[in-house]
């Protein structure tokens, strides 16, 4: 197979309300820097377009036909669409390339969750005839996920306070995160709790915003002449729909795709995890086998600012910038989707 | 080069409009056990799930991946689920067929469904937001005028689109499968149908329908020894072009002509009418039957009407093309799966095994899907024969 | 160009869905609406409430109900400070995982409780019916410590 | 299980999420305009660059910014139409109406509105339409201050010159 690698990624800050900004306002300015780190003048330089979007984020049925009014697609453009986190827009491509009908594409994600209520909304993806109709929100099923390990000795407060703290300062180096500064774990663990055993710091904020990528197999990323990361492994796997079935104090799907992915055949220097909730970084962090050897969420990860739908592609994004910037020469990003880590997908990147 | 894959297995369940014995699983999964069933296989055999439908306010259900993984067998497995308006049950074929053709899985599963009857197609279509013009009369209301603007370019006769609106009604009293069962349609009938958005009359439009289609596609290798004859991939593509943009050809999208110039190449086609056996072709107004002929170049500009008037087109007047032997939308509309259905009755007529509708003798078919505003494409040829 | 007005407008995405429910949430629901719980046995043994269509290891229709008792146990449990509109209760109340007597997999509801300290990791419950039942989740109101 | 009581197959479920809409900048810069009775466009800041109304923010065909506000007529020409005969979900209007696609002098790409004062019979592509606005008290942030549009004594544009016309009604 061919290696693909990354050539270009941009996120839009995250922000809280993104105000009078429509789907196309949103993704046009995160494109065009894209663009311009990949040095192409448009979407009509890649061979393939994917996307990432929600349309129960706004409300509104179709969100990602705006998405293609970014795009300059006239003449038009071989483009294709998931109704998920962009990370799964980056493995069809991923897949278009191998397959030979491309050698690069251009990815993107966008959310703006702040028309409505994020954790509510999130309760309609649980099953239509058990749980939506309870409106049981998407923090709360977490809440009780972290006092399932608190309860076993998994992890403590303090553990939990660690994750966020390291979050908040870490995110003082990301200039578009939503949330930084230097927080102590005693800071947070001062606070109050606030869906108990959840503080508001162990939660993620709400962000609107976009992120996008660009990759290509390694020979066009070399006639392009720009600086690059290889993807030398990606795998995803889902679990059961029925939260009482699964040990939700571990993330089994995630073990199984980081070794799918190739994972452990080698050091891990950087990993950024989409962990919504501080504890859950706990468990993918375990699941993944990480140590003190690998620097984990230096962007400050979702916890500092979390793009619904574009947030996984981000978790990529932040290890190209590591890998290309010298930082680390192998890394690891995870993306998940679905209530307490249903659904995990672990991509591994390695330097050129 | 793309790896070789195939289809090795169809399923889908009877279309109609309310299916109120099962669940939103127990629709889809009866489709892919249908299909399993179809290929000999079992849960364990598939590597990936692929998973396909339009908006999610169709049963207010959101990413509902997140809750078929269990009816779909996928606890521990790969699972995507693709989303590109009509066109997604053609596009979810293509993806699943990348996830074969790229390498990376022996076999795998893709399924598209809508459970139309839960909400009301209507609502989740034409549900306005604020400070928009309220005057979207749902997918009809839309493509009505398109119609019109088609027909002043092409001066067909007005009697054209109640021509198609037979011939797929005659096509789908063939096929037990498809929701309207109407073997004794008349031109006379369906000009008498109510008008709803004219030009396009009621019997002019698709049913809303519940439904689920699924697909086992295979690589080379275990495709050799399928159960049945495989439907080998011969060609995939898709194509999209804003919903407008100044000087956008509604009637004649250059999306859908780039696609199948695409697709059609792939296979080594280059007169479809006289190199492709039968096409499946999405046309959920009847008017689309002539406009898509011209649009994927079955007939030169202007005269796509002709082939239908023919009886080019039509299975039972003995026809060279025959477009929608199933049916078609026309007879069979689960929004989601209708891509899919188009692929997969391609597919079917590639195995001969197509019952009824099947077309003698056929070894290379089309299936095509489109979606938004006649903006998003997706095609592929599928053939008896390895390439 | 001058600077926009920004322009705000609530609006509600809306509808009362029709739900099929097949065999499994019918009978589920039916039970319910007479004031009983079923669960369903998984390929492994496992009692599982409410019933799953499917197995999750085996991917094999289920259809094997088993009654289960109308107490159990808490499992894990979230505290809501301050409830949501759409949450079921306007005062604070426990979300839970409550593992039924005679079921083995533990099932999400809610719990009426007077605040967060009478709620814990092990206590006892028991259902709480509404008072008229229909045949829907919500027949169940609540479940209440013991 | 009660044998008298009829097995559960069907429930309902509500499911109504509330939302706070923000009108993108480009809309509402075009709705604010609509607010004061005019008409506008927004184009690519560029000389030639097609004008889209109303604007959603980009030029749909290069994927760039629509910087630069046009006051468009509020005359226009008939793109398509269709006549519609059943009701809209919320929309109180009587069928059989009009719902025209109209491309307003200065514009280059059409919008949807309610054509009426006509015979339904008589309403034909390249037609002349002008809008009748409603009384400027009950002016918003919406399109409908425009109620409807109805033909005028003008002729009937070529179709080639369907969305090429100046602000002044002329060819471009």
């Amino acid at each position: 197979m061919k290696d693909i690698a990354i050539v270009a990624y941009q996120q839009s800050d995250g922000v809280s309300d993104a105000g009078a900004v429509n789907e196309v306002e949103l993704i046009m300015p995160v494109l065009d820097r894209t663009f311009e780190q990949a040095r192409l003048d448009s979407a009509q330089d890649v061979d393939f377009v994917c996307s990432g979007s929600c349309d129960y984020l706004q409300g509104a049925a179709f969100a990602f036909v705006a998405g293609v009014d970014a795009l300059g697609a006239v003449p038009p453009i071989k483009e294709s669409h998931v109704e998920m986190d962009a990370a799964w827009a980056l493995y069809e491509s991923i897949l278009k390339i191998r397959m030979g009908h491309a050698d690069s594409a251009l990815i993107y994600g966008f959310g703006k969750s702040s028309p409505g209520e994020l954790p509510i909304v999130l309760s309609q993806q649980l099953d239509p005839y058990y749980l939506a109709p309870q409106w049981v929100d998407s923090i709360s099923l977490a809440a009780m996920q972290a006092r399932l390990m608190l309860d076993q000795g998994l992890i403590t407060e303090r553990d939990m306070a660690e994750v966020v703290s390291r979050s908040r300062r870490n995110a003082r180096s990301n200039p578009h995160a939503q949330l930084a500064g230097d927080v102590s774990p005693e800071d947070v663990l001062a606070q109050e709790t606030y869906l108990s055993p959840l503080r508001k710091a162990d939660c993620c904020p709400v962000s609107d915003g976009a992120s996008a990528v660009v990759i290509a197999t390694v020979e066009k990323a070399k006639e392009w002449g720009l600086p690059y990361a290889i993807i030398s492994g990606i795998d995803h796997r889902i679990e059961t729909h029925n939260l009482g079935m699964r040990d939700l104090t571990d993330s089994v799907s995630t073990r199984t795709a980081a070794e799918h992915a190739g994972m452990h055949d080698g050091k891990v220097d950087v990993a950024e995890l989409y962990a919504p909730f501080s504890h859950q970084e706990i468990i993918l962090t375990r699941a993944l086998g990480l140590g003190e050897e690998t620097s984990i969420n230096p962007s400050g990860g979702v916890l500092a600012g979390n793009l619904m739908m574009a947030s996984g592609l981000s978790r990529i994004g932040e290890v190209f910038n590591r890998i290309v910037s010298g930082e680390a020469q192998r890394g690891v990003a995870h993306t998940t989707s679905g209530p307490c880590l249903q659904h995990n997908l672990v991509t591994v990147l390695e330097k050129a | 080069m793309a790896n070789l894959a195939a289809v090795v297995g169809v399923g889908q369940t009877k279309y109609t409009t309310k299916r109120q014995d099962v669940s939103i699983a127990g629709l889809v999964r009866e489709a892919a056990v249908n299909a399993l069933q179809d290929a000999d296989l079992g849960w364990d055999d598939i590597d990936a799930v692929i998973l396909g439908k339009a908006p999610d306010m169709f049963e207010g259900v959101i990413m509902p991946e997140v809750y078929l993984t269990d009816a779909l067998g996928c606890n521990g497995k790969p699972m995507i689920r693709v989303h590109t308006a009509g066109s997604v049950g053609g596009s979810t074929a293509i993806v699943a067929a990348s996830h074969v053709q790229s390498g990376t899985f022996r076999r795998v599963l893709t399924v598209s469904f809508e459970k139309q009857s839960e909400s009301n197609a209507m609502w989740a279509l034409s549900n306005p937001q604020p400070f928009s013009t309220h005057l979207n009369a749902g997918a009809g209301g839309y493509f009505a005028p398109i119609i019109r603007e088609y027909i002043r370019r092409s001066n067909a006769p007005k009697d054209v689109g109640i021509k198609v609106a037979v011939k797929d009604r005659l096509h789908g009293a063939r096929n037990p499968l498809a929701h309207l069962q109407k073997p004794d349609i008349t031109m006379q009938e369906v000009e008498e149908s109510f008008m709803l958005w004219d030009p396009i009359r009621f019997l002019e439009a698709c049913p809303s329908s519940d439904g689920a289609c699924a697909m086992v596609i295979a690589n080379e290798e275990l495709a050799d020894k399928a159960a049945k004859q495989p439907a080998w991939i011969r060609g995939v593509a898709m194509r999209s072009e804003p919903t407008t943009f100044a000087g956008r050809d509604e009637v004649n999208p250059q999306a859908g002509r780039d696609c199948a110039a695409d697709v059609y190449k792939q296979a080594g086609i280059t007169d479809p009418r006289k190199d492709l056996d039968c096409a499946e072709v999405y046309v959920p107004f009847s008017w689309y039957e002539p406009m898509w002929l011209e649009n994927l170049g079955f007939a030169p500009i202007g005269e796509g009407w002709k082939l239908t008037m023919e009886g080019a087109t039509s299975l039972d007047e003995g026809g060279d093309i025959p477009w929608n032997c199933s049916g078609g939308v026309l007879s069979s509309n689960a929004i989601g799966a209708s891509g899919m259905i188009r692929f997969a009755e391609a597919a079917r007529q590639v195995r001969g095994d197509a019952g009824d509708h099947q077309v003698e003798g056929a070894k290379l078919a089309l299936g095509h899907a489109y979606g938004g505003g006649a903006q998003f494409f997706a095609m592929w040829v599928v053939g008896s024969e390895k390439p | 160009m001058s600077q926009p007005d920004v322009l705000n407008q609530a609006f509600e995405l809306g509808f009362t869905y029709t739900r099929s429910t097949g065999p499994v949430i019918g009978r589920f629901f039916t039970e319910l609406r007479n004031r009983n719980i079923v669960g369903i046995k998984a390929s492994d043994g496992r009692v599982v409430v409410p019933p799953m269509e499917y197995d999750p290891d085996t991917a094999e229709e289920l259809s094997e109900f088993v009654e289960v008792g109308q107490q159990g146990e808490i499992v894990s449990f979230a505290w809501v400070k301050e409830p949501r509109e759409a949450h079921p209760m306007d005062v604070p109340f426990a979300w839970a995982m409550i593992k039924l007597d005679g079921a083995d997999v533990p099932m999400v509801h809610c719990i009426a409780a007077a605040n967060e300290s009478a709620v814990a990791t092990g206590a006892r419950v028991q259902v709480v019916w509404a008072d008229e039942t229909i045949g829907y989740i919500t027949d169940i109101r609540c479940f209440e410590l013991l | 299980m009660s044998e008298e009581q009829e097995v559960v197959t069907v429930v309902k479920s509500p499911i109504y999420l509330k939302y706070n809409f923000t009108a993108g900048a480009a809309p509402a810069r075009f709705l604010a305009q609509l607010k004061k009775g005019k008409l506008t466009g927004q184009r690519r800041a560029e000389p030639g660059a097609p004008v889209y109304s109303p604007p959603r923010g980009s030029c749909p065909a290069s994927g760039r910014p629509t910087e630069q506000e046009v006051e468009l007529s509020d005359k226009a020409t008939v793109q398509s139409f269709t006549i519609v005969y059943i009701p809209i979900p919320g929309n109180a209007i009587e069928p059989p109406f009009v719902v025209a696609n109209l491309v307003a002098d200065g514009a280059n790409i059409s919008f949807i509105h309610l054509m009426s004062e006509c015979d339904n019979a008589d309403v034909h592509i390249g037609q002349r339409v002008q809008a009748i606005w409603k009384p400027e008290e009950e002016w918003d942030y919406s399109m409908d201050n425009i109620r409807y549009f109805k033909p005028i004594d003008e002729p009937d544009v070529p179709v080639e010159k369907i969305g090429k016309l100046s602000v002044t009604g002329q060819e471009d």
